[in-house]
């Protein structure tokens, strides 16, 4: 890896998104839950609360963790939510992939998954074979932004701003609204506004 | 690009982040990426055997087998299958089986939560249900014996995979015979000695050549022979195509006997003898009455190759119990054709050289035995058994039977049994009086009403009280009839596990569901031409498993490691080495006959040719020598009367063939005054069974309004206020659904269609909710063919109609399991 | 006369020396072979009638 | 010649008048060692591979044949030589064997085997000999190196255990199952499928009198010891018993039952039991010379008058077996291995004797058996059908 100066707000901003990522790509476990309950998440979400844009999507995610903690394992109901949204498909819930909203046949391993594997074939890299999900995954391409951001170093490029507009805010509002129509604890609806919230904040930000 | 996470956590977040962000997703690649054009590959599937251009890990294009030269349009589904939203992508748990197992809420199935779980989990968890079902109850507890139409591809075999490994846990309750074909594979043994569906016909020239008249008893060969058993080429159609110029040119006629215009017949531009409804014994009696009366029948047949013909004329003479002779007259009043028209139709049986084809539908009812013993005592009475172009089959519709066979032997499959049977885990086998093997589609009874006894094919069964059932590429919320009653039978389960590619309604109600891969994610051989035995093709992977799907092997290999004998489960030898294992075996099987290439050659190449085979006449062995190339049957000779079958004392299959009325029948039969149309569910002409249901975009070629298509007769829906493309809802006192009205001249007044395979997808969980795809079998009845085989009978069904008005619902079949909100 | 005898004396010694050597050479090794081949073929035409060799 | 004798036992018999008997006796002595030595160092010349291979008839055939196999190359390094198996190492028959390779010598000069195509239209009679020989000695040369007692059945197969447990109890003779395990079997041997000569390879050699023995596969019938007129053909693992033993022939007698429908050509093991003993030629089944016959009953189930007959007939000195015991092993794995293939496979005792034909014959589209497989493995069902299990299905 080659050194480079990140400045301060760069490295929060990468920060973020591969907390967003991390979210987004499997089920908390019972340690990593209880951060939120009682630690460092809370912390976090705290400090998010106050942001004026994020309050409402805080609170929703807030009073999701309230609901879940008198149950007997809320680390079962939350990965009973998380499947719930994310693991069906369309008419149930929101698969995380782009394919499946900007793609005519509504299917996986559409054209915006060729575009994110040849992004990656262009730069050397592949998904991490374990992981074993499409490239179009929302939280393969938030982790990417995290790395894009931190190889900008103290600035924003052209390239960071170009994949933000075109490769996740084409189908990010979609995804979002997708998640919506599900009914659970709104814990990840909650996640996911954020995430559009944040995204939509910072991009405004970075091109002032 | 250089990756990192996690290590630039300072300032605001510093803090914070730190525990809350997981491992990377992305990496560094080691090899650039190959050529940009992408690499064909061999593969096949029940569909046809075809060629995949694979680009960027993605199927690209298929075109058809180079020596498939009528493929099928079904080869455009495949993408969608390997692509399809309803891919089971994850090892999945129900979520309340999941907190409370054995004590879960099991109405709640077909609706209800699932969570994700590992692999290590999963394989867990299913062991220690197959460990709790042994020393908690026993044997008797698990049925893992229901097995389907699995995919193509020998070393993969779902069924052989799934029957091995469980058998090294311990013993388990088993079926015996198919959805497709029960009765008729139960009762030809008896009358001709073997099951007749599933055996080799005459080959087509010779029938091409000597036959005048063909008879199509109730069967499609042109929609029905676009799947075949093993990785089809399709070389019938050739003949058909030879056929339907010989029509043209009037050397031969071909007669279909069956309600519907069929695609054959449409094809062939042939005639049609209309036949009401399940009244094909009726007519073949009256028939039989008549070649007796007139003295047409073939007396040195029946002498030299037939027993019992004297114990049958009896009852054709009306001198037995029932006092009914079986008049041409008699039998217009019920099968709907003018007795002299039947009368002129036995006289044109015997003029010339006739072959008859039997298809499968007419056993797919109730007494579903009769016509097809009747069949054989017709053509028994012509006396043309064991002649080029006469006799009869049962099979010509299926898997191209009536291709000359090769005589080359295919390759074998991963082994079925456990090489060990000492090792078995559990090694009792006391199941409690219960019977270890039940007919195939009993098993929802015996989930009902445990210890039940019934008879079955002279054996008494005792049905086992099931607790857990075990699934395999196999899809009953699909093949097995009445869906209601089965929601009440799987309320009663305590544990299902499923192992499919797709969310079948099957993997909806079960509480362990396992993601195997699909056909074309695999290395694996295959037979090509079914019955020909035409070659062997290679089935070369074309993408690696999708998500965190595995193949069959992988799956019960994990389970083997779980019972402590992951070597013996895999000989030791992996996915590869089991494909070279078993073409190997097969080189040496011809190595007399058929010269093939080495394993390494076989595999680029992508196939071996066996040529073409030498045609053959079905029963002419028997004929020339009845003695020795005796038949199957108790007596080795044709069985008119059997007396075997006659000691059983069953009701409703008796010595010898006979009439009997249905529970349900059209035109005036019973219960038509309520429910007056009557419902085929035929095998699909745009699937294999349910198989391709889920390919979305082909899906969206036959699919009206997003739902089943349902055929209806001009008269009958216009009666009912319906156009064509209109949604219907088609109910009776089992069940209702919703489809999409196609109207068609085809089909006569009081007779509709619906193709059985159409994916299961009621509005919610309660028992009667409306189906909103068009599963036929949310309307059929679960009811035996009769003691005899215990078969389904799907086809005795009768249903009314109406223009569904009203809020639409959603379809719930297809995109995994619907939840409680 | 004892010249002839010397003579005889000498001539039968260069016989008996001679055949000494032609019987130990030539004829026992000869008739050794002749014997041991002899027995092989009684031995192998004894087993074309009666059957070959057996096991204990 | 007289004179000749005389002299020679003159010299014989006499003493020697010069030479001392210490001389005598010791030159004597030397040239028997120096003979016995040579002649030994000669036959040991004539044992080795060098001098068997010096023959092309050797070198280029089974020499060949020989390097393909275990016995040549192998993990452990020992290997096999010519004379390990074909020389018995038992001195008396060595020299036997010695002698009686002069035919050897004589094709040698002579050409006889001197081209692949000579040599391979010979080779069933030439293994004939090594067979018979070894199926005499019991597999003398083999067992030299190969004991039944330090054999580690647990390290065997499966199905080698259930064989060779079965070999070392009655301590076959190996080349009983292992023909054709250093060099090529003769070609008629091989007819195509492998499975012909496995099944051969389960016969035993040598039948008592008296006794009674298995068919391992399907074999013909003949009318008498000629072997000239067929008298029909004996099903796979039939049961006959042995009258009389005449080199190439046997006569045996099958004791069955037959329908009296029609010829009555073909041979039931047991009343109303349709397993396939067999079936005659329309002279043999009308003819009253070679049958006794006995009672005679109606079977109920078809209708048909069945009758007890025992046939005498004659066949071949070969493919019997004293048990069916691994005819039934063979028979088992052949059904599990070929029938998982298709949709499901019943269990053997799912059907009765009578039903498991029809449901045999509907099964065999996919599986391409050859006819005596098929045969058998019908056999072994019906043998093992409902009708002779005593387990509750």
């Amino acid at each position: 890896m080659t050194e480079t100066t990140v400045s301060e707000i760069n490295e929060t901003r990468a920060s973020l998104y591969w907390w967003f990522a991390t979210l987004l790509t499997k089920e908390l476990d019972k340690e990593q839950l209880a951060i939120y309950f009682c630690g460092e998440g809370v912390k976090l979400l705290d400090q998010l609360e106050q942001e004026a844009l994020f309050t409402a999507s805080v609170e929703k995610i807030k009073s999701a963790l309230t609901t879940i903690l008198p149950i007997n394992k809320p680390e079962l109901e939350l990965a009973a939510d998380f499947s719930q949204i994310f693991l069906t498909d369309t008419k149930a819930g929101a698969p995380p992939y782009a394919s499946v909203y900007l793609s005519k046949s509504g299917q996986l391993f559409e054209q915006p998954h060729q575009d994110m594997v040849d992004l990656f074939t262009a730069q050397g890299l592949v998904v991490d074979p374990n992981f074993k999900e499409p490239a179009d995954h929302i939280a393969i391409q938030l982790d990417y932004l995290g790395n894009l951001i931190i190889q900008d170093g103290e600035g924003v490029s052209d390239a960071q701003i170009d994949f933000i507009e075109t490769n996740i805010l084409s189908w990010l509002d979609m995804f979002v609204q997708a998640t919506d129509k599900v009914k659970n604890s709104g814990f990840y609806q909650g996640i996911c506004q954020l995430l559009q919230a944040y995204i939509k904040q910072d991009i405004a930000e970075i091109k002032a | 690009m250089s990756i990192s996470r996690r290590s630039f956590l300072q300032g605001l977040l510093a803090t914070s982040t730190a525990a809350l962000v997981g491992p990377g997703l992305i990496q560094a690649a080691h090899a650039a990426a190959g050529d940009t054009a992408g690499q064909w590959k061999v593969s096949g599937s029940h569909w046809g055997a075809f060629r995949a251009r694979v680009y960027a890990g993605k199927v690209q294009e298929i075109k058809a087998f180079e020596a498939d030269k009528y493929p099928t349009d079904m080869l455009k589904g495949i993408k969608g299958i390997i692509y399809s939203p309803s891919r089971i992508r994850y090892p999945m748990v129900r979520y309340d089986w999941y907190l409370n197992r054995e004590k879960s809420d099991t109405t709640q199935r077909g609706d209800n939560r699932f969570i994700r779980v590992t692999w290590d989990e999963a394989i867990t968890l299913f062991h220690d249900e197959l460990e709790r079902m042994q020393t908690q109850y026993g044997p008797w507890a698990i049925h893992a014996g229901s097995t389907g139409w699995r995919s193509t591809g020998q070393v993969h075999s779902c069924g052989n995979h799934m029957a091995r490994a469980i058998a090294m846990h311990g013993y388990t309750v088993n079926k015996v015979g198919d959805y497709s074909t029960g009765a008729g594979q139960t009762i030809m043994p008896y009358v001709l000695g073997t099951t007749e569906v599933y055996a080799q016909g005459t080959s087509w020239p010779l029938i091409l050549k000597n036959s005048k008249t063909i008879v199509l008893w109730g069967t499609d060969l042109v929609k029905n022979l676009q799947v075949g058993w093993n990785c089809e080429t399709h070389e019938a159609f050739e003949y058909l195509e030879q056929l339907k110029e010989k029509i043209a040119r009037k050397e031969i006629r071909v007669i279909s006997v069956d309600p519907v215009k069929s695609k054959t017949q449409n094809y062939l531009n042939s005639e049609q003898q209309y036949i009401n409804p399940q009244t094909d014994v009726p007519f073949m009696l009256a028939i039989a009455h008549t070649l007796y009366k007139e003295n047409l029948y073939d007396k040195k047949f029946i002498d030299t190759y037939a027993l019992g013909f004297g114990d049958f004329v009896p009852y054709l003479l009306g001198a037995t119990k029932d006092k009914v002779e079986k008049t041409p007259e008699w039998a217009e009043q019920i099968c709907g054709i003018k007795a002299d028209q039947i009368r002129e139709f036995a006289r044109m049986l015997v003029k010339e050289r006739t072959q008859i084809m039997v298809g499968w539908s007419i056993q797919r009812q109730q007494h579903g035995e009769q016509p097809y013993w009747m069949a054989a005592v017709l053509a028994t009475m012509l006396g043309q058994i064991g002649l080029p172009g006469g006799g009869i089959s049962y099979a010509h519709h299926y898997s191209s039977v009536g291709v000359a066979s090769t005589g080359a032997a295919g390759p074998g499959a991963f082994p079925r049994n456990p090489d060990k049977p000492d090792k078995r885990i559990h090694k009792n086998k006391d199941y409690k009086g219960y019977s270890s093997t039940i007919p195939v589609a009993r098993w929802v009874d015996a989930i009902l009403e445990p210890g039940k006894k019934i008879q079955a094919n002279g054996a008494t069964i005792t049905l086992p009280d099931l607790k857990m059932m075990v699934f395999s590429g196999c899809n009953p919320w699909h093949h097995h009839q009445d869906r209601n009653n089965m929601k009440k039978a799987f309320h009663k389960l305590e544990t299902v596990v499923t192992v499919d590619f797709t969310w079948t309604a099957t993997c909806r109600f079960s509480d362990i569901v396992l993601p195997a891969c699909t056909q074309w994610e695999r290395n694996d051989l295959d037979l090509y031409g079914s019955y020909s035995g035409r070659g062997i093709i290679a089935m070369q992977k074309l993408v690696d498993p999708l998500f965190q799907s595995k193949t069959d092997f992988e799956i019960f290999t994990l389970l083997a490691r779980k019972l402590g004998q992951e070597k013996d489960y895999t000989q030791g030898k992996n996915e590869m080495q089991w494909v070279k294992e078993l073409y190997n075996g097969c080189v040496e099987a011809n190595k007399a006959s058929f010269p093939m290439p080495d394993f390494e050659t076989f595999w680029k190449e992508g196939f071996v040719d066996f040529g073409k085979g030498k045609d053959w006449t079905r029963q002419a062995a028997f004929r020339e020598d009845p003695e020795i190339n005796s038949l199957g049957t108790p007596s080795g000779f044709i069985e008119i009367f059997s007396r075997k079958i006659d000691r059983y004392g069953y009701k409703e299959c008796q010595g010898h063939p006979m009439w009997f009325e249905k529970a349900e029948r059209s035109h005036g039969g019973p219960g038509s005054d309520k429910h007056p149309i009557w419902l085929q569910s035929c095998h699909p002409n745009k699937r294999l069974h349910s198989q391709m249901c889920d390919s979305e975009q082909f899906r969206a070629t036959y699919a009206v309004k997003g739902r089943e298509p349902i055929y209806l007769n001009p008269h009958d829906a216009k009666s009912r206020g319906i156009k064509d493309g209109d949604l219907v809802r088609v109910f009776n006192e089992r069940g209702q659904l919703l489809a999409g009205a196609v109207v068609s001249d085809n089909f006569p007044s009081g007779v509709a269609r619906i193709e059985e395979g159409a994916w299961y997808g009621p509005v919610d969980e309660k028992i009667g909710s409306l189906d909103t795809y068009g599963d036929p079998n949310t309307l059929t009845m679960d009811l035996a063919t009769s003691e005899l085989s215990q078969a389904t009978s799907a086809n005795t069904c009768q249903v009314q109609y109406e223009k569904f008005i009203g809020k639409v619902p959603a379809v719930t079949a297809f995109g995994g399991p619907k939840e409680i909100s | 006369m004892s010249e002839i005898k010397n003579e005889y004396e000498q001539t039968t010694r260069t016989r008996e020396w001679k055949t000494f050597l032609f019987i130990t050479v030539c004829l026992f090794p000869i008739l050794s072979v002749l014997l041991i081949g002899g027995y092989g073929f009684t031995v192998w035409f004894l087993q074309m009638f009666m059957g070959p060799p057996g096991h204990g | 010649m007289i004179k000749f004798i005389k002299c020679f036992w003159q010299i014989v018999s006499k003493p020697s008048v010069h030479l001392s008997l210490g001389l005598l006796s010791m030159g004597g002595f030397l040239a028997g060692v120096i003979f016995w030595g040579g002649f030994n160092t000669a036959l040991e010349v004539t044992n080795t591979e060098e001098f068997c291979i010096s023959c092309h008839a050797m070198s280029d055939n089974v020499y060949v044949e020989l390097q393909e196999t275990v016995h040549w190359k192998n993990h452990s390094g020992v290997r096999a030589t010519c004379p390990d198996c074909h020389v018995p190492h038992n001195w008396t028959n060595k020299i036997a064997r010695k002698m009686q390779a002069s035919k050897e010598v004589w094709s040698a000069v002579f050409g006889n085997i001197d081209t692949r195509e000579k040599f391979l239209a010979k080779r069933g009679e030439l293994a004939q000999h090594e067979w018979d020989r070894f199926s005499a000695n019991n597999s003398l040369e083999c067992k030299n190196c190969h004991n039944y007692n330090s054999m580690d059945f647990s390290i065997m197969s499966e199905r080698a255990q259930v064989q060779m447990k079965m070999a070392a109890e009655r301590d076959q003779s190996c080349i009983d199952c292992h023909k054709g395990i250093a060099h090529n079997l003769p070609e008629n041997m091989h007819s195509g499928e492998g499975t012909l000569a496995k099944l051969e390879e389960m016969a035993t050699s040598g039948y008592d009198q008296g006794q009674s023995y298995y068919s391992v596969r399907q074999l013909p019938l003949f009318t008498d010891k000629t072997l000239a007129t067929e008298a029909g053909q004996l099903n796979a693992a039939t049961k006959v018993t042995i009258l009389a033993v005449e080199d190439n022939a046997i006569q045996v007698e099958i004791d069955a039952w037959r329908k009296t429908k029609g010829f009555g050509r073909v041979m039931f093991e047991d009343f109303a039991m349709n397993i396939n003993d067999g079936f005659l030629s329309k002279e043999v089944a009308l003819s009253d010379d070679y049958m006794d016959k006995g009672e005679s009953k109606i079977d109920e189930l078809t209708g048909l008058p069945w009758q007890k007959v025992s046939v005498k007939l004659w066949m071949r000195n070969g493919s019997l077996t004293e048990s069916r015991d691994t005819l039934w092993t063979f028979a088992k794995t052949t059904f599990d291995k070929s029938c998982s293939v298709c949709h499901t496979q019943p269990a053997e005792n799912h059907f009765d004797t009578n039903t498991w034909p029809g449901m045999f014959n509907g099964m065999l589209s996919f599986v391409n058996l050859d006819g005596d497989t098929q045969a058998l493995v019908l056999k072994y069902l019906q043998k093992h059908s409902s009708d002779f299990s005593d387990e509750a299905h």
